[in-house]
């Protein structure tokens, strides 16, 4: 487990959402002020399918230390079948990342629906504390991108 | 075997059957090998040869050679097998040009575990039962056989061929495998461990692309690494990092459509052990979704492209094996 | 009166889960020995899935089931009832450190109407 | 060089009170390719949007970034305002600083920040955001329905009704379905016939319905709006048009022994047959095998007879090609084969009947012209047990996982006749729940127990076992406690049931999914019951999931009203962001169309000029733009990259990641 | 001629990383690989290392210049990085060879590689004469000497002795550095030594390559040849051969965007690669026969016409160990007619 670099050390946090339920999750947080840190930030993406195993490591490279993906439960898909495949995809992505070494907490699924703002909030709360826990991405940097 | 495999070959030449053959060709010193398209009877006679050095999987090949005019002759032994029908199922090949010989295949020995045991200046290797006497500049040697054995033909996982047209030799049979035993044996290890194990392995690429243009999974028409507009570009390792993305999205790319046939480790010129990344992939495929051999069901969804309701979520990876 | 862990208990050991019952009653419907029985396969799945076990552990059923297996062919839920019967007659006749049986006593045990399950059943614990 | 303009809403004091608009607008008005950056109080309103389009006009603006809230919220707003300005309404991208912004931090330094982070990602991706065009694609103002029970018989009409062109490809002799061979209707007891054969009638006398029976679809090629369809028309050995369906051939035709599929086989018709007297079109059809002049071509007695000369041993299947807008699927349900259920003996004794089977032995039209008898000996019986759940709830493997839905509700209407019609019989029915949700339905059931004394016993029968004469009946009464032992005369299975068999094969033509059960999937449970998940195909009635009458009927018509919703349509407005693919990085490799959802990927065989000059085919994907729904899954699939999604490239998200990660 | 123990070697490499850091052929997973000299480091007894030594002077990647965007400001910065004085030890004579053909594109002909030279300047180089020549080894082929390689200084290990000899002012001055070590002796054991290993060259199986059919003078029948068609089709298209070869010298200029910025940096190529020298009109090579010719026409005919007749191999072998198919430069010649006597 890595050492914090610093006490005040704020992680960098990419959330890809999907269009259907979990960005409209997260706006839901949003009408509902329910809080959550800004180090998260949201992409939107049409579909959790649409997530390509490409964009986390290029986050990651890029200086974020943590990459967590939302999309509607499986069975409510917008495009009925788009989840499946997101999670089979994501569960041997973050196996195999767990197997070079790379802290699993780094990464995360969680299936958020557009109800769920509370439980968006919650979850990001959550992932920013085990992120900040971890400290800094160094395992899958790029160290031309380092932050200067 | 070569013999009747010659034999077979002149007379599908003669018969006008094929107007190719895809086999292998000597080298200079008995183990450097070369896949190699055979076009006269002559070139048969003088060339072909098929012992244990043979371990070049043919069936990528067939991409381009499946498209030429008239109809190739190929020499499959059962693990290249694997590497066809799945090429095939992905239309990659066009079946109908393509006559396949299934070959019997009990392993194939590895050049440099022969330079690992100290034996340098190889000159000429002659096979003595179930030994090599190794004639080199320094002396003779003898090795059995089994101690030069690719690793990827001593957990060998099928003697049964995929596809075939005809056989030469015996056919046999899906065998038990302890191919895993490696891949297991790092999930055992801590994350820490595990990623200096890999930042030791990985670190020593060169980018030189072997492992790609070498396997039969990879077999875009461009691929994405050297796709300038795909945005992840890159001709070399420049940065630790880059090792990993290639490696990784390699070894995703052909997650669920890799056979384990081992070229990819076998031409690393690095002795970079690749394989046990596809392994890794493979193996979680068959924890997770149920036994999956890639090429083995010309009909069955490959699990990347498929589903079932109850799969299991992405946090299993939290909640399983390997040390903290 | 509820024991919901031997109950639980005895789930693990028939293999059954007495939740996975609609209630339809093929399985009393279809078992030959009903009339014998004070309580009838339907009746054990629901005992045994409320915790009711003492009362099936006093009752003579345990051992009139035939085990012929009717009701586990008919059952539409794939619930097997004559699994959990002879999980209960298992807890009945082979407790831990009591009613020891050596195979010598058995001859001058034996009775006409004893089940024959229950002569197997001291055969397999206590030939050794 | 791009030429973006930047407009940041304060929302009122929505964002402006934790956001600091002057500094993200400053800030990132220095990013690259930004010549316009400004703020407004509420740029949504009317002159917020002028706002927008003047500086599209005077800047000249080649993308637009909006900092305001959720694009869920006014993406549209603002594209269709940066339309009317000339820009391309897809050179707009929200960068969303309200819902995911100032509304969840308090901090207004952090706020500002993630503002800006936000603001800046918004711009990344404009920057590759390309002009997009929705494609239109044509309508074909004509449906199919495919199944002409009452399903497929109400879109029809419906669909007529609006005025637009409807087939309806019915595999039997005759449209009307599973309706026609019911006697009555729960809960009212009106006469199935009755209230079908108006239907029937109009459905054959529409101008705008063609009907092609005793057909099957054979393939089906297109999309939403434009599918092709080919049609078998199998060969009925006589002239449609000509038949008058008098039916003297179908009187004279010495080959009697045909079993009666109309009357499930419990009587007899001749090889050459009219299902039934009301029978549309009206027309007789040969069955070719049992026909001794087509098999052994001695007889010809039907053409002798025929005054019209319709009669044509010759005819060939015809395949019929058409076009259509929209597809309907209507192709219903059976009830399940018993082979499963040796315990009830319906193979050991005639007198163990299904519930449809019933249904004609009650039938006036039926074998025994509406008097009840056994069967086997042709006697009027006295104890009738019904059970219920045959095959239903079932998930040993015998029989089907779910509940059949008419059941309950058709035995309470059989129990009820019989004791209505004969009250010197005893009614048992065997039941593990009563389900009676519907209109009038509890009532209905109500009063078989309460006014027509049928005993409902809450368990399930065991066996039934013929002996003497008699259905010896074991069954478990599970209030009463007690095992019970009925001879009965006759037993009625209330078999579950199942889909067409025809609609796994026809679901794959169509690219529409199914279940593990074989039923058509609808786009979405709730909020989409009637269309499939692959645009252009429409579900009505039981091919979707059990259903009786009324509710099928009203499936039907609020199918009926989607496709005419699709038809009054002249052309389709196609989503743009969809994928493509890049047909020289594309290896044919079918990863793509392997997880597409909607058939929107198609393989063709194209012919490329290599580098080195020579041409070669190879196997490339092409996408329709007009099936796609733009899910993005085929992306992530496919190893070369090939394939990309409009408006959400991979250089675009890629871009958005560096940006926030910066 | 100066003479140490074999047992001292390390106090040697000590000495002499004292004052800069020192490389040397030490085994690893890969082979034998150039490896900084730390305490605990030994000297590979292999042959030669698996990639060769151009690395030190023409690494694999190289930063040229970086551009720091600032909103729309971009400044530009020399992103070159410093190199400091260090020592090579170990290099054999084919890979010293293949040092003078690098100098011939990067030095010697104008445009003068700032970036090189600079790297270049900073080595001193101390060869080894070869012990052990392996089947693969054919650099006698190219007129090369494994037994008395140049250099800064030259090695001869014998038995338990190690023979330096200073070749030039550089080499003098590290062989002073470590002069307490050093004792004077007579050249005549490394004579012998010579002797000896020239003897083994002798016996190598490709020693006698013969060339003369490949050259300017048969360009066009060289170029037209049948056989790259018939030796092309098992070529995979990688860029192992490159990679690993001494001589190998083309790069390709790449950008990469930082967080910050640009950086612009040159990596090494392949005339393997489909994308090799490809410009917005397209490719210069179209096909995998005509990059497959390229390489080894341009190592056996072009370059030599070009640079007084020295070829772009130094036949150090390593293409025909690491080669996926095993086809290589050797079976290439023989196959355009320079069979050797045999």
């Amino acid at each position: 487990m890595q050492v914090n670099d610093n006490k005040d050390f704020q992680p960098t946090i990419v959330a890809f959402c999907c269009n259907w339920c979990s960005y409209a999750g997260a706006d839901l947080s949003g009408t509902n002020r329910l809080q959550y840190p800004a180090n998260v930030k949201i992409i939107r993406i049409p579909c959790s399918c649409r997530l390509n195993p490409i964009f986390i490591l290029r986050a990651f490279q890029r200086g974020a230390d943590g990459v967590i993906l939302c999309g509607c439960h499986p069975g409510d898909c917008h495009y009925t079948t788009g989840n499946y495949y997101a999670r089979r995809r994501m569960s041997l992505l973050f196996s195999m990342l767990d197997y070079l070494g790379i802290e699993k907490e780094r990464t995360r699924v969680e299936w958020v629906s557009a109800a769920e703002g509370a439980k968006f909030a919650a979850t990001m709360n959550e992932f920013v504390d085990a992120v900040t826990k971890l400290g800094r991405n160094h395992r899958l940097e790029d160290l031309r991108c380092k932050k200067q | 075997m070569q013999e009747a495999m010659k034999a077979r070959a002149k007379e599908l030449l003669a018969d006008g059957s094929v107007n190719r053959v895809a086999g292998w060709k000597i080298g200079e010193f008995s183990y450097d090998i070369t896949p190699a398209i055979f076009e006269t009877a002559e070139e048969i006679d003088r060339d072909f040869v098929y012992d244990d050095f043979c371990g070049a999987n043919l069936s990528k090949y067939l991409i381009s050679q499946s498209r030429k005019e008239g109809k190739i002759l190929v020499f499959l032994k059962p693990c290249d097998s694997y590497s066809f029908a799945q090429l095939l199922k992905e239309h990659r090949i066009i079946r109908e040009n393509v006559y396949i010989i299934g070959i019997e295949c009990y392993g194939k020995a590895d050049i440099n575990k022969i330079r690992e045991k100290g034996i340098d200046g190889v000159l000429g290797i002659k096979e003595s039962g179930s030994s090599f006497v190794i004639d080199s500049i320094y002396g003779e040697a003898t090795v059995p056989k089994m101690d030069v054995y690719a690793e990827r033909c001593l957990v060998c996982k099928s003697k049964k061929h995929a596809v075939y047209d005809e056989l030469i030799g015996e056919e046999g049979d899906v065998v038990p495998s302890s191919r895993f035993d490696k891949v297991a044996e790092l999930e055992a290890m801590t994350p820490d461990e595990r990623f200096e194990f890999w930042r030791g392995e990985l670190s020593r690429c060169i980018r030189c692309n072997a492992c790609r243009n070498v396997c039969p999974a990879c077999s875009c028409e461009n691929c994405v690494f050297d796709n300038p507009n795909s945005g992840i570009a890159n001709k070399a390792a420049a940065d630790s990092f880059e090792e990993n993305m290639f490696h990784i999205i390699r070894a995703f790319h052909v997650a669920g459509r890799c056979t384990d046939c081992g070229e990819c480790s076998r031409v690393c010129p690095q002795n970079i052990p690749l394989h046990l990344l596809n392994r890794k992939f493979i193996k979680d495929i068959n924890e997770f979704y149920g036994e999956y051999q890639a090429g083995e069901n010309p009909d069955e969804k490959a699990p990347l492209t498929n589903f079932t309701f109850d799969d299991c979520e992405p946090s299993i990876v939290y909640k399983r094996g390997g040390n903290q | 009166m509820e024991n919901l862990e031997i109950a639980r208990e005895l789930e693990r050991i028939s293999g059954v889960n007495p939740r996975k019952c609609m209630k339809c009653g093929k399985c009393s419907g279809t078992c030959p020995a009903y009339d014998k029985m004070e309580y009838h396969p339907h009746q054990f799945v629901s005992m045994v899935e409320t915790g009711r076990i003492e009362k099936l552990l006093e009752s003579e059923s345990l051992f009139t089931c035939l085990s012929c297996f009717a009701c586990v062919e008919r059952c539409p839920r794939g619930v097997e009832p004559a699994n959990i019967i002879e999980a209960v007659r298992l807890m009945k006749i082979r407790p831990q450190n009591e009613n020891h049986l050596h195979a010598e006593q058995i001859p001058e045990l034996l009775d006409e109407n004893l089940p024959q399950q229950a002569i197997v059943s001291a055969f397999r614990k206590y030939k050794k | 060089m791009q030429r973006i303009g930047v407009f940041v809403c304060w929302c009122g004091s929505n964002i402006a009170a934790t956001v600091d608009v002057n500094a993200v607008t400053e800030t990132l008005a220095k990013e690259p390719g930004v010549v316009y950056a400004t703020n407004y109080q509420y740029m949504c309103s009317e002159s917020g949007q002028n706002l927008i389009k003047d500086a599209i006009r005077d800047q000249k603006l080649t993308g637009v970034v909006i900092c305001s809230c959720s694009p869920r919220m006014h993406e549209a707003t603002f594209r269709k305002a940066a339309a009317s300005a000339g820009l391309n309404p897809y050179l707009v991208e929200i960068a969303n600083i309200r819902e995911q912004c100032s509304w969840i931090h308090k901090n207004k330094e952090e706020a500002t920040e993630k503002a800006i982070i936000l603001g800046r990602t918004a711009i990344a991706k404009v920057q590759l955001n390309a002009p997009l065009i929705a494609g239109e694609s044509p309508v074909v103002k004509r449906a199919l329905v495919i199944g002409g029970g009452i399903a497929g018989i109400q879109t029809a009409l419906d669909i007529a009704e609006a005025g637009f062109e409807v087939d309806i490809v019915e595999k039997k002799p005759t449209v009307g379905g599973k309706m026609t061979q019911i006697d009555k209707t729960f809960p009212t007891l009106d006469c199935s016939a009755c209230i079908l054969t108006p239907k029937m009638v109009e459905v054959a006398q529409n101008d705008n319905i063609k009907i092609y029976s005793y057909s099957e679809v054979e393939a089906v090629k297109g999309f939403v709006g434009n599918f092709t369809v080919s049609i078998r028309k199998k060969a009925r050995y006589v002239k449609e048009d000509i038949c008058t369906g008098c039916g003297l051939c179908t009187e004279k035709c010495p080959q009697k022994n045909v079993p009666n599929e109309f009357n499930l086989g419990l009587d007899t018709r001749r090889a050459i047959y009219i299902p039934f007297a009301q029978a549309v079109p009206k027309v007789a059809t040969i069955d070719p095998n049992y026909c001794t002049k087509l098999n052994t071509g001695k007889c010809g007695v039907c053409e002798k007879i025929c005054t019209a000369g319709a009669i044509d041993y010759t005819q060939k299947d015809e395949i019929v090609e058409q076009q259509y807008g929209a597809i309907v699927v209507a192709t219903g349900y059976n009830p399940i084969k018993l082979d499963n259920f040796e315990e009830y003996a319906y193979s050991q004794s005639p007198d163990v009947v299904t519930s449809l089977e019933f249904e004609r032995l009650m039938n006036a039209a039926g074998p025994t012209g509406g008097v009840l008898l056994r069967p086997s000996d042709k006697t009027h019986p006295h104890t009738i047990v019904f059970v219920q759940c045959v095959g239903s709830r079932d998930v040993s493997g015998c029989g089907k996982p779910y509940c059949s839905k008419i059941c309950c509700m058709y035995t309470a209407k059989h129990a009820m006749l019989c004791r209505e019609k004969y009250p010197d019989t005893e009614v048992y029915v065997f039941y593990i729940d009563v389900r009676t949700p519907g209109k009038n339905f509890d009532e209905f059931y109500r009063r078989a127990v309460e006014e027509y004394n049928v005993h409902y016993i809450k368990g399930m029968v065991g066996k039934v076992a013929p002996s003497g004469g008699k259905l010896k009946v074991q069954a478990s009464d599970l209030l009463n406690n007690e095992q019970l032992h009925i001879d009965a005369d006759m037993v009625v299975l209330a078999a579950a049931i199942e889909p067409d068999k025809s609609a796994r094969p026809l679901a794959t033509m169509l690219t529409a999914s199914m279940d593990t059960n074989d039923f058509f999937t609808e786009a979405h449970p709730k909020l989409r019951p009637v269309e499939s998940p692959t645009a252009g195909i429409y579900l009505s009635g039981c091919c979707q999931g059990p259903k009786d009458i009324p509710e099928t009927v009203s499936q039907a018509s609020a199918c009926a009203a989607k496709v005419i919703g699709l038809l009054a349509k002249d052309k389709l407005t196609c989503n743009p962001c969809v994928a493509h693919s890049d047909e020289l990085m594309c290896n044919g490799c079918s990863s793509c169309a392997n997880v597409c959802p909607y058939g929107a990927i198609t393989y063709v065989e194209k012919e490329f000029r290599q580098p080195d000059r020579t041409m070669l085919v190879r196997r490339v994907a092409s996408v329709n733009p007009a099936v796609c729904q733009g899910c993005g899954a085929c992306t992530v699939a496919c190893p070369s990259g090939a394939m990309d999604l409009f408006g959400f490239s991979n250089k675009q998200i890629m871009a958005e990641v560096d940006a926030i990660c910066k | 001629m100066k003479k140490m123990q074999a047992a001292n070697l390390n106090d040697f490499f000590r000495a002499a990383a004292a004052a800069e850091t020192v490389y040397l052929p030490v085994d690893s997973a890969d082979g034998a690989r150039f490896m900084k000299y730390e305490d605990g480091v030994t000297l590979s007894m292999a042959c030669n290392t698996t990639r060769s030594a151009k690395d030190f002077f023409f690494p694999q990647v190289e930063n040229l210049v970086d551009f720091k965007v600032d909103g729309k400001k971009i400044e530009v910065i020399d992103g070159r990085e410093e190199v400091e004085d260090f020592v090579i030890f170990g290099v054999r004579a084919c890979d010293l060879a293949s040092f003078e053909i690098l100098d011939r594109v990067y030095l010697n002909t104008p445009p003068v590689d700032s970036y090189y030279k600079n790297r270049r300047e900073h080595g001193t180089v101390i060869t080894l004469a070869c012990g052990r020549p392996q089947e693969t080894c054919f650099c006698k082929v190219f007129g090369i000497d494994a037994a008395d390689p140049a250099g800064d200084v030259t090695c001869w290990m014998l038995g338990d002795d190690i023979y330096f000899r200073a070749n030039t002012e550089k080499g003098e001055k590290l062989i002073a550095a470590c002069g307490s070590l050093l004792t004077d002796v007579d050249e005549a054991p490394v004579e012998n030594a010579k002797t000896a290993i020239r003897a083994m060259v002798d016996k190598l199986p490709i020693k006698d390559l013969k060339l003369d059919k490949i050259s300017e003078r048969h360009l066009l029948e060289n170029f037209n040849s049948s056989v790259w068609k018939d030796l092309y089709e098992s070529c995979i298209g990688c860029g192992t051969c490159t990679f690993v070869c001494p001589t190998c010298q083309c790069f390709d200029v790449r950008e990469f965007k930082t967080n910050e910025g640009v950086k612009r940096f040159r990596c090494w190529d392949s005339c393997m690669y489909s994308d090799f020298t490809k410009m917005a009109a397209g490719n210069n090579r179209l096909s995998q026969l005509e990059r497959f010719r390229q390489r080894f026409m341009h190592k056996l005919v072009y370059f030599p016409a070009n640079n007084d007749g020295v070829y772009s191999c130094v036949g150090c072998g390593r293409c025909l160990k690491s080669c996926p198919i095993s086809m290589n430069i050797v079976k290439v010649a023989k196959a355009l007619g320079g069979e050797a006597n045999e």
